[in-house]
């Protein structure tokens, strides 16, 4: 499930920006959705991520898809606030009063979450993880942990289908989960499995690096410089935050 | 809802998760050698990859938090393979958020570093039937640990989420359960497959 | 009316592709049908969309009575069509080949005690009694592929459905697959590239070309062959 | 006493049991040695072992004109001695290609410039420039393979050590594989149950059995045979 398409047809802006503009801009958008304290600013942010999701090859099915599960995730949240919160009651059903400063919280984060997701996949799903990770390169995120992503981007996709396949086997043999011992002596095997298979890839790679004469330093290439497009795009998104927090805090 | 997406948390919350959680990955990245890279990497791609897997249960379905197995098997390089399992997770899946990075990675790798240093010795030396009563154990209080560090993490950000807080660690005890079951005939398995697997905690 | 499996305009789409395209066959109590086709084919997603572990987008499976639509449909039929992956890793998941083999039959419903007697006789009548209590992970190729067959076998399934089984089998094992399958009083579909096999096997063949199943035959003829061969010295 | 490589007695114990026992075993200058055997007998063990990869519990192991022991001789050796991994995946783990095969030359000590150009070169020697920007994880099987030949390829081996090279590849890509192997000026070990293959590559052959590597004669004559064909009905 990839959610950007990675397409070759001509480059929208977003996807011509270098990884280290996407990423900045990304940690600044987010920051700022998090940081709105009025309706008005939310609802701004909200704006600018659709616009900057407009600039890059998203798809939209994709983004639709992840905001309703986004959504999924915070309904307890949602859901509890208007009953919890003390204030002037905006509606009651019977014995539950939902009220409104309850509701104007949820409003809140709901806004916040969303504007956050859609810059968030504006920016970065977009982007081939393998560039993802370069850019943190050259951000100054240590090696070790720009190699741990991308041999994670390189084998997780591979277990993932191998672990696809072991739950097939199972449902091929009549496997139907129900709330047993058997059910989770089942899940217990193919977790163990997938493990087990995970160990023995790490031992056969770690032997072909040996192989080809690696010694335990890393190779770590760097990317270009940034172009003008790179300082043009920061400066834009700079200007487009500063006017949305002067709107947040005048508003 | 181990994943805290962006958003949610006030900004103190978010910073001291921030430290903490840097603390803790550079201590882990210290820990393993550029030569043992590979190896925590794929075997951390394995729990990643796992923990995508939506376990169907009933009519419903789960997924795992694995922190108690993570930690068994991974020791202190739990820190960085959740840093950038979680990373990787919120940019491609939109689980998780950018700015709750570091709380999201000390919700879920801290009690799997704690518990799982504790009892990784003992699951060494143990029986595959003890080995997984003692996996099975500390998997599960994991997942309770987690529970129990998401909710103060909501309750300190805003004092109206307390009410949501409590309800949502009443959430994560059939959570508990089930992760206690897979994780402790996880560990038999791997007991008896390949025992080699849980002798190399850093 | 009373073909035991049967396909009808199947469509299969896979990533937006159309992989399968119109299939349509059946197949009759004791046929043993052989399906060629070069890579990519669609021979495996054929075998998957057939037992619903493939979502097709169009066409109906009827098999063993009824028409198969839904999850549960597909669960149920799933007991009595069993099917060899391609890959004899993907199938196996239980520590010991026994708890493997025993698999199947407890998902029949069968107790704990049961099963494992029925996967032990099973063993044996293959002649794999030696590697019952073997850690699955640590076979040879050519054991896991037998023990896969036999974990499947444990289930008493009325269709089999064997993708590519001779894969990755020595002359010997090979040999030893041949003459189980031959043995067994059951209706096969067999997705192979190894002709020979095919040829000792096979009441019936059909052809995946095109993304559709067409009806093929199966002929021979004598050859004259440059054949290479390898001796030792002393053979 | 100027075999390239010479293998005397060697013996390798796994889980206990010698599954080699006592390999006796040669490489000249510019020869393609075929290995044959059945399916465990020790083939990969034996590439493992001479490689060190594989810890032995007897004998000795000279190569490139000096004997090797402890793992800095292996470590020395293997750069001189390319290995081919019976799994592509397992070779492949950079991010893109160009970076892939730009790993050897890296870890021999040339600069980044110089192993990029060597990356691109080798490549482009093997009709793959086509590839070399593309991410690894996203090659088809056969891509993936020849890939990985390249990657050692650019460390200028002067033997290679193969695995079932034309395992699980279609017709096209084991003639691509063919080609490029015969056009090679360096001794190789093959190992492989694809005889037509052997028989267009090898010089000379050696057997697997009883954990022992035995001498073989490659040879062929022609054969009266029957042959299966499948046809369509209106093919
Ligand atoms: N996971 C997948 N996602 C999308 N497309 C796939 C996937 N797996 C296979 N395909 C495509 O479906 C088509 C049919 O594949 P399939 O595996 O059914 O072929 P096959 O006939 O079994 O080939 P082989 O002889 O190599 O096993 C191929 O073109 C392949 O590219
Ligand atoms: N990880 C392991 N631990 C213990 N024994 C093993 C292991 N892997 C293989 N063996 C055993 O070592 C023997 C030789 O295995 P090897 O893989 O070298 O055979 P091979 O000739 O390469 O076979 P194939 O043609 O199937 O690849 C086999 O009997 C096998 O059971
Ligand atoms: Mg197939
Ligand atoms: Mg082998």
């Amino acid at each position: 499930m990839s959610l950007a398409r990675f397409s070759d047809t001509p480059a929208l802006l977003i996807t011509r920006l270098d990884p280290r503009s996407r990423i900045i801009g990304a940690v600044f958008c987010v920051l700022a959705a998090v940081s709105m304290t009025t309706t008005v600013g939310q609802i701004g942010m909200i704006i600018a991520a659709l616009a900057l999701a407009t600039f890059a090859d998203v798809n939209w099915r994709d983004m639709l898809h992840r905001l309703a599960h986004v959504e999924g995730f915070m309904v307890v949240l949602l859901i509890l606030l208007p009953l919890s919160v003390d204030g002037r009651t905006f509606i009651a059903f019977g014995p539950l009063a939902l009220s409104e400063t309850g509701l104007m919280r949820a409003l809140a984060i709901v806004l916040k979450v969303n504007a956050s997701v859609i810059a968030t996949m504006a920016l970065l799903a977009t982007l081939e993880p393998v560039r993802l990770g370069r850019g943190m390169a050259t951000l100054g995120v240590p090696a070790r942990l720009v190699h741990l992503l991308l041999f994670l981007v390189r084998y997780q996709s591979l277990f993932r289908e191998e672990g696809a396949r072991l739950m097939e086997a199972m449902r091929a043999r009549g496997f139907a989960p129900r709330l047993d011992m058997r059910t989770w002596r089942a899940y217990g095997n193919f977790t163990g499995m997938l493990l087990v298979r995970s160990m023995e890839r790490a031992e056969r790679v770690e032997e072909s690096m040996r192989c080809r004469g690696f010694s335990g330093k890393f190779p770590l290439r760097m990317t270009r410089a940034l172009n003008p497009t790179d300082y043009a795009f920061m400066c834009l998104l700079g200007l487009l935050i500063f006017g949305l927090f002067l709107l947040d805090r005048l508003a | 809802m181990a994943h805290i997406p962006d958003g949610v948390l006030s900004f103190p919350v978010l910073i001291g998760g921030g430290v903490i959680a840097a603390c803790a990955v550079a201590l882990g990245l210290k820990k393993i050698g550029d030569e043992d890279i590979p190896r925590t990497a794929i075997l951390a791609s394995g729990f990643f990859a796992l923990s995508l897997f939506a376990l169907p249960v009933g009519p419903s379905s789960v997924h795992l938090l694995l922190g108690g197995l993570m930690g068994i098997v991974l020791g202190a390089a739990i820190f960085p393979a959740v840093c950038v399992a979680l990373l990787l997770q919120a940019v491609m899946f939109g689980f998780g958020g950018l700015t709750t990075l570091g709380v999201n990675v000390v919700n879920i790798a801290l009690p799997g570093a704690l518990i799982g240093s504790l009892v990784a010795p003992m699951i060494q030396s143990a029986t595959p039937a003890r080995a997984a009563l003692i996996a099975g154990v500390a998997s599960a209080l994991c997942v309770g640990l987690t529970g129990l560090l998401v909710a103060p993490a909501l309750a300190l950000s805003s004092a109206d989420y307390m009410f949501s807080a409590r309800v949502m660690i009443a959430t994560y005890i059939p959570l508990m359960l089930i992760e206690g079951l897979v994780g402790g005939f996880c560990i038999s398995f791997v007991k008896r497959v390949k025992p080699e697997l849980l002798a190399g905690a850093a | 009316m009373t073909y035991m499996i049967e396909m009808k305009d199947v469509i299969v789409e896979r990533d937006g592709v159309r992989v399968l395209d119109g299939i349509n066959m059946h197949l009759e109590h004791g046929e043993r049908l052989a399906i060629i086709g070069s890579n990519g084919a669609g021979k495996t997603t054929f075998l998957r969309a057939l037992i619903g572990l493939q979502k097709k987008s169009g066409g109906t499976i009827h098999a063993f009575g009824r028409e198969r639509r839904v999850e549960d449909d597909f669960r149920e039929m799933r007991l009595r069509a069993a099917y060899l992956f391609q890959d004899a890793d993907d199938q196996l998941f239980c520590p010991s080949v026994v708890e493997d083999v025993a698999f199947g039959p407890l998902n029949k419903g069968l107790s704990e005690d049961d099963a494992m007697a029925k996967a032990r006789t099973t063993l044996e009548r293959l002649g794999l009694s030696a590697l019952s209590a073997r850690i699955t992970r640590k076979l040879s190729g050519g054991e896991k592929r037998l023990v896969c067959l036999a974990a499947i076998l444990a289930m008493e399934p009325d269709v089999l459905l064997l993708d590519e089984p001779t894969n990755s089998l020595d002359a010997q094992h090979v040999e030893k697959l041949v003459e189980i399958l031959k043995s067994l009083d059951v209706a096969m579909i067999i997705v192979s590239h190894d002709r020979p096999v095919l040829d000792r096997l096979a009441s019936r063949a059909m052809l995946m070309k095109n993304n559709k199943l067409e009806p093929a035959v199966l002929h021979r003829h004598p050859h004259v062959h440059e054949h290479v061969h390898i001796h030792t010295d002393h053979a």
